[in-house]
């Protein structure tokens, strides 16, 4: 019986594999974001030149050109180009992963409760988070992050404070339309309490959208967390953040254009990664979306 | 058993883009009164308000005015905790056992759900749940094999059973029926119906049947009423309403059921 | 010749899970002024096989492994797409259950009738009297609110520019039967037409759908699995089971007397005037996995009187007029 | 109807209320010293202490707050500290070149994006398919600024095709202000050379910023359009021998326009707010880089100038496209 | 509905549809020529001008904009800078250093025809004491109000309560107004309302048009009474932000003045044709201020053992074109010590100074602040943290925006134990920087947060009322070997003036002073 059981699952598992597999995209997605996580988590040891990540100058080795010793080439205080990037993964990685989980987290409650409860606490709830979409998020994250004074932590909280409401707005739509299910009322009918509904019924139901959500934002915020480090906002210096090291490489094109070009293209290749994986994602998680 | 005493029931108007719609009356002064034991058919065609009424029985819903009784006891009245207790005893099995049935949960997990929220009545422990719902599938005709699988693993039959064990775990004493058939083919259909007679025999429950199909009505019940824009138009045995329907609109029902004869 | 002749006909789908032989030889011909049932639970191919007809069966995930589809004698299945195309409307008219998702919203009746008449006198000038440009804008408008009418909405030309949200499921389906029949189709396809609608509404329609076979002189192939439906409305009747035709022939011959087990279920499980609460017979098991069907009589595993010739081959229809695909047929339960 | 635009311009003002309440708290949390920054290095504390009561900055911040409304009532949105200019007239310099801008960037997204979105639903899991798939999810992976730069590598510096940054060259007499788009103005005062060197500045911003729109205007639209195609009516359009063509062009196209509506109207707010990143690279003389400048030092005024500014466009935008919405789609409107 | 079925037809709608979005953007235009018969000089920069108002704008791009619209009593110019006439075409000073008397050009005219007097003369120096904003701090307890008297309409006289050695020096930076046009527009706010978007000058150039945040054109005044002029007709300053922007337009001779280019511009600039690279000495100073007065940054070994360990060439090489500073003045101003001795790398020492601190072993951490965005303090904050390392010493960097450093420059508690600054020189005197950096009076200012040490301002204050030139070298001599004793600052570098200018612009002279707000009067194209 357990064997049927297992089966099963393995069926409808092997099934959604199948058709992420079919996707030579996902797939491309999911290895990139493999090799995203995996820089992420060594990056900074096979970092050639792990002095200069710390924050080490060898300031009578400026701008030398992309070469075998330095890959990406060194930049305006010496430093090899491809340690710096190598090393910022983790940091993107990290900052992106913080913002989605923080304003899903928040997003889910505000939204569920709103959902849930209806009513007064809806409205209010709901138009707090119009205020939000209303109010430009980079403003809002540049004025926030500026208040707190640079720092990974506070770009995060700074990005995630704008981030809720789109969560919040998925999860209370989920919540209403799962409320209409007749499973629901057929809880209802059997006496289920309110808190019971909501966990054992709704929220279960509506893990999926979420979750495809949450992978497809992973490269929007590393996108809003560069944005800052962009605009000169971001994290304090030593840490190789890909955004600052863009920021601070502009002015040095076209002359040293591989100090910007290669944490941009860093940039680039994790986001896609990430946004090719949600997608993928969608696809498997989310059926009603698939095309 | 169930008195439905002039019951209404008023939609608002809705706030719309460009201007406002009217409020909708969906049930005007209806009442019915049901009997223990008994099978008792409601007829209507969409829109006639068979499925406000169901939902204000189950107190899904409050009537915009009048009373529902059942056991003597008006819902309105009633404490959360008495109302919580007093759905234990009147059940109900949906339409659509696709959607009536919680993808994410098995068939364990549904079946005892009812046991599990009113274990304090019941006094069930987790073993004798899960006993109690072997029992239950083997009564509607599955066997306990499929306790730990998932509703999408299930047929459109199987599904409805599924749901009417569900319905009875609390042991009702009233079960809704809400065009459990209709979702159904016909050679499942049969099935079912048979399986909701057998089970009314062997345990004494009271039906509320609701349909459009006069077919299946005429099979299974033994009172017969007609809804038509939220009134009841005709009521009676079952036997009278088909062979002597009094109302224009029953007779024109009758005339239009399509039926295999060749007479 | 007739209208419409299918001959073994084949169709396989592709899923997620392999490819299922979802139509495994349907023969059928419908002629002028015949009402075709295809009767049959949910998911035996009875819509499929209208699909194809009209060759709207999207390919792939589809696939016609063999047979031949003849419309007044030319072998649609060996056509180019244009060629089909052609046919639309003109030759083949077809009607669908859900007559809300049918009609498209975002535009009033008028423009869709009037562009169907306009296609369809591309085609068939004499549909709009060889009329030309701005008179056949005209001359469409005209016919458009006459068929209206003729299908029974009252106060048609006045309503012609109303929105389909505007009309009740009834008189949508109205609409549709307008259009289906806008271009004088030779061939209706009903693809159950009244399922969605309310018995008193059903009975409304199916007398509409009769009344025009005679005054277009068409054949219909009227899709259903209301055996009732069926009764009341065709001159002959098919049963399908799980890709099969298993039974087919005038209806009363077939209702009266089956001959497949099949059908002979599917009669008892109808809970009918005078069946005593309980006595109703319903069928055991389910449907066979179409992607891995048994070899032999697909019905052969719910099937009382199956022997091991039964689960060896298919048999194949016999008879005449009333045809049976059953090695042990027989009126009566053994 | 009007009730129905009139209704949703009320519901704005708590908004606008809300969003200057948040601006005042996020200003109130500002570490920083503004006045100090702005009296100069060499003010002294008194000196200094002048200052903010002159932009009372000395009252209670509910004070502040107050006397802030009070003068929004009159269209006084206050006083930069940093360079003693009324807000309002800082917003109405600015504000032209950041909507020329973003209605570029969305003119190009929309009318590059739906054909694009229809063509992908159509050729759907066929070659262009699957090319237009891969290029839009690059492009919205693709970041502004970083795409910025690269347009600014090839373009200006390397091909030196195109001006770096800016709105128009200083040596050139801007054609006369009519409605504060130089393109437009350009067209207006019948200025070709004007109009056309309006256009290359504009080129390469408005290319960086609609890029990442015209990329989720074609998969919506190319979602909604295969949503559209699977829907009953366009069997039955095919079914009764509707032109393929037809049923693409008129009766698909129009339904799934109506589904990309709203994201439209949604891109253009978040346009509006991300004007920020291209405006810093292109040195564009807008709202974006204002913002950025006041932030950095910290006078919060034209801060929120701006987000009430943009808060309120991204309003009415919605606004027109909600009615648009019920114009292409009948049953809105009655619903 | 397939797609074989629909992609045979619309291809070529959708060809067209596309096709007619990209006509709306065809790139090959022609490039924007120079408009012909006009002299206009085009100066790119970085920064907005914030205000029009002589008596309250600062920064840069002010001071070129009242440097070209406004006359003050006398223009500073030359290598090494001299005071030149202005609006006073003479002037004579009592020999106590204490009354200074300065004789108007009688042909000096407002741009509104009105007559330069000493009217306006006291009244705009009032006018900047009264306000307090601006430049007002250079003359603040020197010149007092009632004690400048207009003698004449042509004469002007400054009674000053003390003897001021650069007197001369800051007259370039209080401008003229045109007194009856701004008493017209008083306001409430003493003009300040009006002036920010009018003039009332007398300069060579008028204000033609202004587009806050992009650019301001300036043109010649019908009243041009000042001798000596160039050929221009106009000058326009160009908001460029970024200095490859800037770069670039000087490279394609979209501009003819650069002025806030990188080292690395520089180089990428040389050798380009019609390019002239200015790359000159100049009075700003660079350096890193240490917490004296808090926190372990108090315990002067600590402070010398940082001083000796760090990397002073690296500091050079981030700087590109810059000389390291020898103690605390400028190199080559009045009485600077080309002798002095001061820190260089050596660890040895280093480690011998921490080991008298109270962390012998190191183990701390120091926080250093740096401007957000500013490039330089970025790179020396990165190579403090390198230097740092070697005393096993920790460095957390913090980038603030310049409000939040100002603010922390208030307390001692508040100030961080490193922190870099730019000292640009005003006015080119040695007590500019004497004053303005290591004078407790500064204390809490950004310029001088906490340093304090009496005999040391005993040296400053001598030092400015000194008119003889011989004593003042002495005097700041000694003052530049206690302060070094002292170590209150990392000594940095001087950054070159780093200019690009198209060759066409004939007649520029370099001064060190100022030089990024350039006086266009005498240039040529």
């Amino acid at each position: 019986m357990t064997h049927a059981v297992a089966s099963a699952r393995g069926q409808a598992l092997r099934r959604g594999w199948f058709r992420f597999r079919q996707s030579g995209l996902s797939m491309l997605g999911a290895a990139l974001v493999v090799a995203v996580l995996a820089i992420a988590i060594v990056g900074p040891w096979i970092a050639p030149f792990p002095g200069h990540v710390a924050g080490g100058v060898d300031t009578a080795n400026r701008f030398l050109a992309p070469s075998l010793a330095h890959p990406f080439g060194t930049n305006e205080l010496g430093q090899d180009v491809l340690s710096l990037v190598l090393a910022g993964t983790r940091i993107s990685v990290l900052a992106g992963l913080g913002v989605v989980v923080l304003g899903t987290l928040f997003g889910t409650l505000v939204g569920a409760v709103a959902g849930f409860a209806g009513g007064w606490t809806d409205e209010v709830l709901m138009r707090l988070s119009d205020l939000k979409l209303t109010i430009p998020g980079l403003i809002l994250a540049m004025a926030v992050a500026a208040a707190l004074g640079a720092g990974l932590l506070n770009m995060v909280i700074a990005i995630a404070l704008s981030w809720w409401p789109g969560y919040a707005r998925l999860v209370r739509g989920e919540v209403l339309a799962r409320k209409e299910e007749v499973y629901v009322a057929a809880a209802r009918a059997i006496g289920a309490s309110p808190a019971r509904i909501l966990f054992r019924h709704v929220l279960p139901n509506i893990v999926s959208p979420v979750v495809v959500k949450m992978s497809l934002d992973m490269g929007f915020a590393i996108l809003t967390v560069a944005s800052l480090g962009f605009i000169g906002i971001g994290v304090r210096p030593p840490t190789p953040e890909w955004g600052t090291l863009l920021s601070v490489s502009r002015s040095y094109m076209p002359d040293f254009w591989w100090t910007a070009v290669f944490p941009g293209l860093a940039m680039f290749v994790a986001i896609f990664g990430f946004n090719l994986l949600g997608d993928g994602l969608r696809d498997v998680l989310d059926p009603r979306a698939r095309r | 058993m169930l008195e439905i005493e002039n019951v209404t029931k008023v939609y608002p108007g809705r706030q719309g883009m460009f201007g406002a719609s009217p409020p909708v009356t969906a049930l005007s002064g209806v009442s019915l009164a049901i009997a223990a034991g008994e099978s008792f058919g409601l007829v209507g065609e969409s829109g006639s308000g068979k499925t406000t009424l169901t939902r204000c029985i189950l107190r899904l819903e409050a009537p915009t005015s009048g009373h529902i009784r059942f056991d003597g006891e008006d819902f309105a009245r009633l404490t959360p905790v008495a109302l919580r207790a007093m759905r234990a005893r009147i059940q109900i099995v949906f339409q659509d056992p696709f959607a009536s049935l919680n993808p994410r949960m098995s068939v364990h997990d549904i079946v005892t759900e009812p046991m599990v929220i009113h274990r304090a009545t019941l006094g069930l422990g987790a073993r004798q749940r899960s006993a109690r719902a072997a029992e239950l599938l083997d009564l509607v005709g599955l066997g306990p094999q499929h306790l730990h699988r998932h509703p999408h693993e299930f047929s459109g039959g199987q599904r409805q059973r599924i749901c009417i064990a569900r319905a009875l775990a609390c042991q009702p004493a009233m079960v809704l029926l809400d065009e459990p058939t209709s979702a159904l083919d016909v050679s499942v259909q049969a099935q079912v119906l048979n399986l909701l007679a057998d089970l009314q025999a062997r345990l004494g429950l009271t039906y509320l049947f609701i349909s459009h199909d006069l077919g299946v009505i005429r099979y299974v019940c033994d009172r017969t009423a007609l809804i038509w824009r939220g009134q009841i138009v005709e009521e009676g045995t079952t036997e009278r309403v088909f062979d002597a329907p009094a109302s224009d609109y029953a007779r024109m029902l009758i005339a239009a059921m399509p039926e295999v004869r060749f007479d | 010749m007739a209208l419409l002749e299918i001959r073994d006909l084949h169709l396989a789908m592709r899923s997620f899970d392999g490819e299922a032989h979802v139509l495994n030889g349907i023969d059928l011909a419908v002629e002028r002024r015949e009402v075709w049932g295809l009767v049959g639970d949910t998911g035996c191919g009875k819509s499929l096989t209208g699909l194809s007809v009209s060759r709207l069966v999207p390919t792939p995930p589809g696939r016609f492994l063999a047979g031949e589809i003849r419309f007044e004698g030319r072998d649609l299945l060996a056509c180019p797409e244009a060629e089909v195309a052609e046919l639309r409307g003109t030759g083949i008219g077809m009607i669908f259950q859900d007559p809300t998702t049918n009609l498209n919203p975002a535009f009033s009746i008028r423009t869709q009738l009037v562009d169907v008449a306009l296609s369809a006198a591309r085609r068939d000038p004499a549909i709009l009297e060889g009329a030309r440009g701005r008179a056949a804008q005209a001359a469409a408008e005209r016919l458009a609110a006459a068929m209206l009418d003729r299908v029974g909405i009252p106060d048609a030309a006045a309503r012609l520019g109303d929105y389909p949200h505007e009309f009740s499921g009834g008189m949508r389906q109205r609409v549709l039967i307008a259009m289906a029949l806008i271009g004088r189709p030779d061939l209706l396809i009903a693809d159950e037409p009244t399922t969605a609608l309310d018995v008193s509404v059903q009975a409304q329609i199916l007398r509409l759908i009769r009344a025009m076979v005679e005054e277009f002189d068409m054949g219909v192939l009227l899709i259903t699995h209301n055996l009732g439906v069926v009764a009341q409305s065709c001159t002959h009747v098919a049963v399908m089971y799980a890709g099969n035709i298993v039974e087919s022939g005038p209806v009363r011959a077939v209702l009266t007397t089956p001959l497949h087990p099949y059908t002979r279920a599917l009669l008892q499980a109808i809970p009918t005037r005078g069946v005593v609460r309980g006595a109703l017979r319903g069928l055991a098991g389910a449907v066979p996995n179409l992607i891995a069907p048994p070899p032999g009589c697909r019905f052969a595993p719910r099937c009382p009187r199956a022997t091991d010739a039964c689960r060896a081959a298919v048999p194949p229809p016999r008879g005449e007029g009333h045809r049976v695909a059953c090695l042990h047929p027989g009126d009566r339960d053994a | 109807m009007l009730r129905f635009v009139l209704r949703r311009l009320v519901l704005v003002l708590p908004v606008l209320l809300g969003m200057t309440v948040m601006m005042f708290i996020i200003a109130r949390l500002l570490p920083g010293d503004p006045v100090a920054l702005a009296a100069g290095p060499n003010a002294t504390a008194a000196e200094i202490a002048a200052y903010a009561a002159e932009f009372g900055l000395d009252q209670p911040v509910t004070v502040q707050y107050w006397r802030y409304l009070s003068g929004l009532l009159g269209g006084d949105f206050g006083v930069s500290i940093f360079s003693r200019r009324p807000v309002l007239d800082d917003l109405l310099t600015y504000l032209p070149a950041t909507l020329e801008l973003v209605l570029a960037a969305m003119f190009l997204a929309v009318v590059l994006g739906i054909p694009a979105g229809l063509a992908a639903a159509v050729w759907r899991n066929r070659w262009p398919d699957y090319l237009g798939r891969v290029a839009a999810l690059a492009a919205i992976s693709m970041p502004r600024f970083f795409l910025g730069l690269l347009l600014q590598l090839g373009f200006a510096m390397w091909l030196l095709w195109l001006p770096l940054g800016g709105r128009f060259p200083i040596i050139l007499e801007p054609p006369p202000l009519v409605t504060g788009f130089l393109t437009l103005d350009a067209l207006i005062a019948g200025d070709g050379t004007a109009f056309a060197t309006a256009c290359r500045h504009l080129a390469m911003p408005a290319i960086a910023m609609c890029l990442s729109p015209l990329a989720t205007i074609m998969r919506m639209m190319r979602a909604s359009t295969i949503e559209v195609l699977q829907q009953d009516y366009v069997m039955t359009a095919r079914a009764l021998g509707l032109p393929a063509r037809q049923i693409v062009f008129k009766y698909v196209a129009k339904n799934a326009v109506s589904a990309t509506l709203t994201v439209i109207g949604l891109y253009f707010g978040w346009l509006l707010g991300g004007t920020v990143l291209v405006e810093t690279v292109f040195d564009w003389p807008g709202l974006g880089l204002y913002a950025t400048q006041a932030i950095v030092s910290q006078d919060f005024m034209p801060v929120i100038g701006v987000a009430m500014v943009i808060g309120l466009l991204f309003v009415l935008v919605n606004l027109v496209v909600d009615l648009l919405y019920g114009v292409i789609n009948p049953k809105v409107r009655y619903s | 509905m397939t797609p074989t079925a629909l992609s045979r037809i619309s291809r070529r709608g959708l060809l067209a549809l596309s096709g007619a979005g990209l006509a709306a953007m065809t790139l090959t235009l022609p490039r924007a020529a120079l408009a012909e018969g006009r002299n206009i000089l085009v100066i790119a920069a970085g920064q907005d001008i914030p205000n029009f108002d002589p008596h309250v704008a600062t920064g840069y791009s002010a001071s070129f904009f009242l440097r070209n619209v406004y006359d003050p009593l006398v223009r500073v110019a030359g290598n090494p800078p001299q005071a030149v006439p202005a609006l006073a075409e003479s002037w004579e000073s009592s020999a106590d250093g204490l009354s200074h008397t300065f004789r108007l050009n009688p042909a000096a005219r407002f741009h509104n025809g009105d007559a330069v007097t000493a009217d306006d003369v006291v009244y705009s120096f009032e006018r900047a004491l009264r306000l307090a904003k601006g430049n007002s701090w250079m003359i603040r307890g020197i010149v007092e109000p009632g004690r400048i008297t207009a003698v004449d309409a042509g004469t002007v006289r400054f009674d000053l309560a003390a003897p001021f050695a650069a007197f001369l020096a800051v007259l370039p930076w209080i401008f003229i107004v045109n007194k009856a046009q701004v008493e017209a527009n008083l306001g409430s706010d003493d003009g300040m309302a009006w002036l920010l978007a009018n003039t009332a000058g007398s300069g060579p150039f008028a204000v033609k048009r202004a587009q806050p945040g992009a650019l301001y054109e300036l043109e010649r005044p019908a009243t041009l009474w000042q001798p000596g002029a160039g050929n221009l007709t106009g000058v326009i300053w160009q908001i460029i932000r970024e200095t490859a922007s800037q770069r670039l337009a000087l490279q394609q001779g979209e501009v003819h003045f650069a002025v806030d280019l990188t080292s690395e511009d520089m180089d990428s600039l040389r050798d380009r044709p019609g390019v002239i690279r200015v790359i000159e000495p100049e009075y700003r100073t660079f350096s890193i201020k240490m917490n004296t007065a808090y926190g372990p940054m108090a315990d002067v070994e600590l402070r010398k053992a940082v001083s000796y360990a760090t990397n002073y060439q690296a500091i050079v090489d981030a700087a590109g074109y810059a000389d390291l500073m020898i103690g605390p003045l400028p190199l080559g101003i009045l009485g600077h010590n080309p002798a002095l001795e001061v820190y260089r790398l050596n660890l040895e020492k280093a480690r011998e100074h921490l080991a008298r601190s109270a962390h012998p072993n190191g183990g701390l951490t120091l926080r250093m602040v740096h401007v957000n965005g500013l490039e330089q303090q970025r790179r020396w904050a990165l190579i403090m943290l390198d230097s740092l390392k070697a005393l096993n010493i920790d460095l957390e960097i913090q980038p603030m925006l310049w409000p939040d450093m100002v603010a922390a420059c208030q307390k001692p508690e508040t100030f961080p134990d490193l922190f870099p600054v730019y000292q640009t020189a005003n006015y080119g005197d040695p007590d500019n920087i004497a004053f303005a950096a290591y004078h407790s009076s500064r204390n809490g200012g950004w310029q001088n947060a906490v340093y304090k040490n009496p005999e040391v301002d005993a040296l400053i204050e001598a030092g400015r009322r000194e008119i003889d030139t011989a004593k003042r070298v002495g005097i700041y001599g000694r003052m530049q070997e206690m302060v070094v004793a002292d170590a209150p600052d990392i000594f940095g570098v001087l950054e070159r003036r780093k200019l690009g200018m198209r060759d066409a612009v004939k007649g520029f002279v370099f001064a060190p002073v100022a030089s990024n707000a350039i006086e266009c009067h005498g240039l040529s194209l």
